[in-house]
């Protein structure tokens, strides 16, 4: 029974694939005589395999992103006090389908001076990075869209483009505070993409390859309950999740680090000058960007799809990506901005040295021997006093410049 | 089918592009643009070499590959450092224009 | 140090040292139109890179003519005016609007009447600061959570000022020689519970706000006002006292019966935008208590003067009467020719003269602190434009 | 000559044309971007996948946006005094690239081995490509992190020398 | 420690998330079409004319005081004229007030010494046309003594019981401002 619904959607693919295979052999049958040659079969299997794919992750990731934008005014509003939408459909859960028809019909301004061609990429180039970076994600129990043995760093590697077009974005559009947006964007996606390029080396030190399906392999334990092999109950593991964490939000620019689109000071940064649906892209962007940080956030560190055996596995991955999302929209609804400079010294004196350590701490984890349970355990408990002691050290130094807690007379 | 002779052949059609970006055009960053050209070109063919080898397990076009690539950035970083240099004292990046060896 | 602000028509021309590498300076006019900048105000700020090199505030977006329309007006007609100055604490003009008439014609105003001012004024108070503390960290970019908290306490005191007076917000409710309407004795029980339950809601702000360590990287040792020159720019109210200037009316002039009240006033040191901050909520914590002791010992009495309305005449003459507003030294000055119209009328805003410092405080500063340190200096442009 | 072949080196070729002669800079810069995305392209392509990922997150990632920066503070957007064709200095870059390029027109030409077709089952896997960068190559390896590590304080002492002038 | 002020923070916000779904204090909006806020007796928002009985039964003398006091000068009134005699009989025969420009200070009503003229409690005046539309004749302000004793039981009283006092004495009614009686608030919605 937990097997039907765990493997339902590779069964659903695989009758799918066959389905289609069978109809080719039909046509060929009629057309030219005889079924499809062996290879013709296995390309056309190949290329439905392929289809199948693409059409799941933009089906239900971008459901996810509707579903994203109602959870985010819907958390946040409950945070302030109020009930947020609830006027459209029940609980107002097509809110996301009333925003795209507006955003469909709203105007699409391309300002005079704009520079037409990098004005009319830079949506689409923002927008590729964000949904092919969940191709290297395994949703469930081999259900990965890909098995590259390169996963994680192609999966940083395409994230890197993301930075270019935001540059093109704030360029294009020829306007002063776009400009300011672009440049801070992009300083700020290049030094926060190294501490979360190191955040995911320990794991994948420990596992010993670089491909996602392996490291949520060495997660598992086949017990009823495999909660027990996850990464982050390790002390240098949670040290990394909480690294990840920080970086994963700077990089999808999201509440205590989204500068380049900071409301309040230059007003929408980078997208400044888009309406009508490229605005829409843009948004579509940076919540997909988002979900995919948190999938891998999940895959790194929360075991990818391993979970106690009630829901099937791809429930585990859509729960625990679910969860991260709503700790960054509860961060955003709390956290004021860092100011540019802030952000910077915080990305290279703060972060970078920890993840650093981390890696260190992890080497020392590795090579200790964790053979009998005491032995693990005075493992666990000297890395964690290696960490503890690296964020002490670092804390000291980060907040010695706040100055003395004030103190304040009243007059006489 | 692609043999090795394709991929040789296009590695040089982008060499000699590079290189002719880098000899004809006055503005110093595309020539640096046009010598990051051309280490891709080189890496491309090292890598097509790889392929085409009788004994791949070596992986020798790779690492090549690999450390060219890293090469190539720290020079492309150190170049378009050092025209920002010229940018402050001549006030422009004219490749004809920077003839004094002054500090 | 605050030399007339001339601008070269040709635009900037910074003229880098020698070697620095000469970089254009963008010239941004954060318009009328900006999301945070408290209504219709437009800075035209000259950036190299991010950092401020010139910063020149434009006013006069939402000039009405008020001063104008009160010397057309008798001197019963331009209290609803007065409403619309800072319309965010209307009872506290009306009170200084009424105070300076009752000082240039001599109204004796009876106890009861006084209690009630009090209370109006300093439950206004409580508003205003909470609510600065909201929009200062919707502008460092907590995107409104603090505001709404301040805004659903603001809306208890809201309930009672329309309970008594009929409006929210405009409420027209103080008359020379006392107010217009009398305050229910259930009114004083809600008015009670509501102050009782404010600390409350003060701790859990300051919870949210107080420690967060970004904010204190965003706010500490930024928009600095020097003390001299917070004495010198004439700056009054909780941005003085954040400098360390002991000046606060109520204690100085002794107005109203606030000698009776045993409150004090809190002193920043530093003078930055953190400071600024916590004076207003340590003013808040003060304000509660002299509430509290305003609605213990309320007499009964009448509640006006029984000054005839219509055709009111104030003696020949000028005077000056001030007040301490939530933003500052909130004067009026009336010059009266003995008719029924002021012959000259002039508000003397808080806001307004808080204002003309902000380019000194804000050189040097990145793009993202200049907004930050507006929402520090608390204006509303109701006040500043008149 | 297959079509994945003749895809990728039609945009490879593309891009380095434009950014070797666009005037507008930028421009130029992203047709570069688009050589790159080629050339990794082609690493796939020859089944050396990391070597593609490698490119794609040095070059696209940092080296395109490090020129763009360039291109911004050098404050030359459009670099219009550039020679026309037919120019003398057009036609003699032209004769140096064509010398260049038949000279190693013939020694592809003149060498039998180019001829042969791809053998099968050629692909590189990270794991070897770890293992041999430990043991064969790890000379190398010791020599460009030094390398690394001088040029990033290279350019760096080049930036603080412009920090410190503006203070 | 670095953190622990940002925890405290979110602890705060997690505080009111939670609470929100079952502390009415922590949800204070209202669904407006569907619920709405009960108004205080004493708020105001547009003046309207009181009638007693039938409408052309009205209080107005039309002896201009709230024209003349009105601060924005929103307020048009014409005398009748008896069409025999041409002496002026005391009902107005045009009374405009444009709520465009009356900014609901509520003076009307104040120095009003007939009581003709009070303070509504509608809201919901939305029109399309924003220069004739919102200019209301007499006709349109007059509104029964009963409903004005359904918005503001208090007050209605008083007012009736001192013009029934006042009537007795045949004298015209001295003009002293209608003190408002002390305000019973409702009480505010939101005690704890």
């Amino acid at each position: 029974m937990y097997n039907f619904f765990d493997q339902l959607f590779v069964a659903l693919g695989a009758w799918l694939v066959g389905l289609v295979v069978a109809a080719g052999n039909g046509v060929s049958k009629l057309c030219c005589g005889q079924p499809m040659s062996e290879a013709a079969a296995h390309n056309v299997a190949a290329g439905t395999q392929v289809v199948l794919i693409c059409v799941t992750i933009y089906g239900v990731f971008a459901l996810c992103f509707g579903l994203a934008t109602w959870l985010e005014r819907k958390m946040l509003a409950r945070i302030q006090n109020r009930y947020g939408p609830n006027r459209v459909g029940p609980f107002g859960l097509l809110q996301f389908v009333a925003d795209g028809v507006k955003m469909l019909t709203k105007e699409d301004i391309v300002p005079a001076r704009a520079d037409k061609l990098v004005h009319f990429l830079a949506p689409a180039i923002v927008l590729a990075p964000a949904l092919l970076m969940f191709g290297f994600l395994p949703f469930g129990r081999n259900m990965a869209p890909t098995d590259l043995d390169t996963a994680v760093i192609a999966f940083f590697a395409v994230g890197a483009g993301s930075e270019l077009a935001l540059f093109m974005a704030g360029w294009g559009s020829r306007n002063k505070y776009s400009i300011l947006g672009a440049l801070r964007a992009v300083a700020q996606m290049i030094s926060y993409e190294i501490p979360l390029v190191l955040a995911a080396v320990p794991v994948v030190m420990i596992v010993g390859s670089l491909s996602t399906s392996q490291i949520v392999a060495a997660q598992g334990t086949d017990s009823f309950l495999d909660v027990k092999g996850w990464f982050v109950w390790t002390p240098w593991g949670f040290a990394g999740f909480i690294l990840f964490l920080i970086a994963a939000t700077a990089e999808s620019n999201r509440s205590p680090f989204d500068i380049p689109e900071g409301e309040s000071e230059i007003i929408a940064g980078f997208h400044v000058e888009y309406s009508g649906f490229k605005f829409a892209l843009f948004f579509m962007a940076e919540y997909l960007g988002m979900m995919a940080m948190a999938g891998l956030g999940v895959t790194l560190f929360l075991g990818g799809w391993h979970g106690p055996k009630l829901l099937p596995s791809w429930a585990w991955f859509m729960l625990k990506g679910f969860l991260i999302v709503c700790w960054l929209i509860w961060l955003r609804g709390t956290l004021p901005r860092l100011r540019v400079d802030q952000l910077m010294a915080f990305a290279w004196k703060a972060m970078l040295p920890f993840a650093l350590f981390n890696i260190f701490a992890t080497a020392v984890w590795f090579y200790l021997p964790k053979t009998t349970f005491l032995q693990s355990a005075v493992a666990w408990i000297i890395t964690a006093a290696l960490v503890v002691a690296a964020y002490l050290v670092i804390s000291r130094f980060v907040s010695r410049r706040a100055g003395a807690p004030r103190v304040y007379r009243y007059a006489s | 089918m692609t043999t090795l002779a394709h991929f040789q052949i296009l590695a040089s059609l982008l060499f000699v592009i590079g290189l002719f970006g880098a000899v004809t055009r006055r503005n110093a960053i595309v020539v640096l643009l046009s010598i990051e050209i051309m280490f891709n070109a080189a890496n491309l063919s090292l890598v097509a070499f790889w392929r085409y080898s009788p004994h791949p397990e070596q992986l020798s076009g790779v690492m090549f590959a690999i450390f060219g690539i890293t090469i190539a950035a720290a020079e492309a970083a150190v170049g378009l450092a050092l025209v920002i240099v010229i940018y402050r004292y001549y006030k422009s990046i004219e490749v004809d224009g920077m003839r004094s060896l002054k500090g | 140090m605050i030399q007339p602000f001339t601008t070269p028509e040709s635009g900037y021309t910074l003229i880098p040292k020698e070697g620095a590498i000469e970089t254009q300076t963008i010239e941004v006019s954060m318009g009328p139109h900006h999301p945070s900048t408290h209504g219709v105000f437009r800075m035209d700020v000259v950036l190299d890179g991010e950092e401020v090199k010139r910063l020149k505030p434009v006013f006069g977006y939402l000039h009405r003519n008020h001063e104008q329309l009160a010397e057309k007006m008798n001197w019963l007609g331009s209290i609803p005016f007065t409403d619309r100055l800072d319309y965010f604490c209307s009872m506290s003009n009306n009170w200084a609007y009424c105070h300076a008439v009752e000082q240039l014609a001599g109204i004796k105003v009876p106890e009861r009447a006084e209690y009630i001012r009090v209370i109006m004024a300093e439950l206004t108070r409580l508003i205003n600061h909470s609510c600065l503390a909201g929009f200062l960290l919707s502008d460092a970019g907590a995107w409104g959570t603090p505001l709404l908290y301040a805004f659903r306490e603001r809306e208890k005191i809201l309930d009672l000022f329309e309970s008594v007076s009929g409006a929210r917000m405009m409420c027209n409710y103080m008359r020379f020689g006392g107010v217009r309407a009398d305050v229910s004795d259930d009114w004083l029980a809600c008015a009670r519970k509501v102050v009782e339950n404010y600390p409350r809601f003060l701790d859990e702000l300051e919870a949210l706000i107080t420690g967060n360590e970004i904010l204190l990287a965003r706010t500490q040792q930024v928009g600095i006002l020097p003390r001299e020159l917070a004495i010198n720019a004439s700056v009054t109210g909780p941005m003085l006292r954040a400098s360390g200037v002991d000046y606060d009316i109520r204690k100085v002039d002794r107005y109203g019966i606030y000698d009776r009240f045993d409150f004090r006033v809190p002193l920043g040191e530093v003078g930055d935008v953190y400071d600024r901050y916590y004076v207003r909520i340590l003013e808040m914590r003060e304000s509660v208590k002299i509430l509290q002791q305003a609605l213990r010992d309320i007499p009964e009495g009448p509640f006006d003067a029984g000054v005839k309305m219509r055709n009111f005449k104030v003696p020949a003459g000028d005077g000056y009467g001030r007040i301490e507003a939530p933003k500052g030294e909130l004067g009026f000055y009336l010059v009266s020719d003995g008719g029924t119209r002021p012959y000259r009328y002039h508000v003397r805003a808080p806001s307004f003269i808080n204002l003309t410092i902000l380019e000194d405080m804000c050189l040097g500063h990145k793009v993202a602190d200049v907004i930050v340190i507006l929402g520090s200096v608390d204006i509303v442009r109701g006040e500043v434009d008149r | 000559m297959d079509t994945a072949f003749i895809i990728l080196s039609l945009i490879t070729v593309a891009g380095a044309v434009w950014a070797v002669t666009l005037r507008n800079l930028i421009h130029a810069v992203l047709s570069l971007v688009l050589f790159f995305f080629g050339i990794a392209g082609f690493f796939f392509y020859l089944n050396a996948d990391f070597v593609g990922w490698v490119q794609i997150l040095v070059y696209v990632g940092a080296v395109a946006i490090l020129a763009i920066f360039a291109v911004m503070l050098t404050h030359n957007l459009t670099a219009e005094d550039e020679p026309g064709f037919f120019s003398l200095r057009w036609l003699t870059g032209m004769a140096i690239a064509a010398t260049v390029g038949a000279v190693l027109w013939f020694a592809i030409r003149s060498n039998a081995a180019m001829s042969q077709t791809a053998p099968a089952g050629v692909a590189s896997n990270v794991a070897d490509i770890g293992r041999k960068m430990m043991t064969d190559w790890v000379v190398p390896f010791e020599v460009v992190s030094l390398l690394l590590t001088a040029a990033m304080i290279g350019a760096i002492v080049i930036a603080m020398e412009q920090i410190s002038h503006r203070k | 420690m670095l953190g622990n002020g940002l925890l405290q923070g979110l602890v705060v916000t997690a505080r009111n998330f939670i609470r929100s779904y079952f502390d009415p204090e922590r949800l204070t909006t209202v669904q407006y079409p569907e619920e709405r806020v009960t108004l205080p007796e004493n708020s105001r928002s547009f003046p309207f004319l009181v009638y007693d009985g039938t409408p052309d039964n009205l209080r107005c003398v039309a002896c201009k005081i709230c024209e003349q006091e009105c601060p924005p000068q929103c307020i048009y009134i014409e005398v009748e004229r008896d069409p025999k005699t041409g002496k002026p009989v005391r009902r107005p025969r045009v009374f405009d007030i444009d709520y465009s420009v009356c900014m609901q200070c509520q003076i009307c009503a104040e120095v009003c010494p007939f009581d003709a003229i009070k303070m509504d409690q509608v809201y919901e005046l939305a029109g399309t046309d924003r220069f004739g539309g919102m200019l209301h004749d007499k006709a349109a302000l007059l509104k029964s003594n009963e409903y004005y004793h359904q918005i503001r039981p208090t007050e209605a009283d008083e007012v009736d019981a001192r013009l029934s006092q006042s009537k007795k004495k045949v004298s015209p009614p001295i003009a002293k401002p209608a003190a408002v009686p002390p305000a019973q608030p409702v009480p505010p919605k939101t005690d704890v």
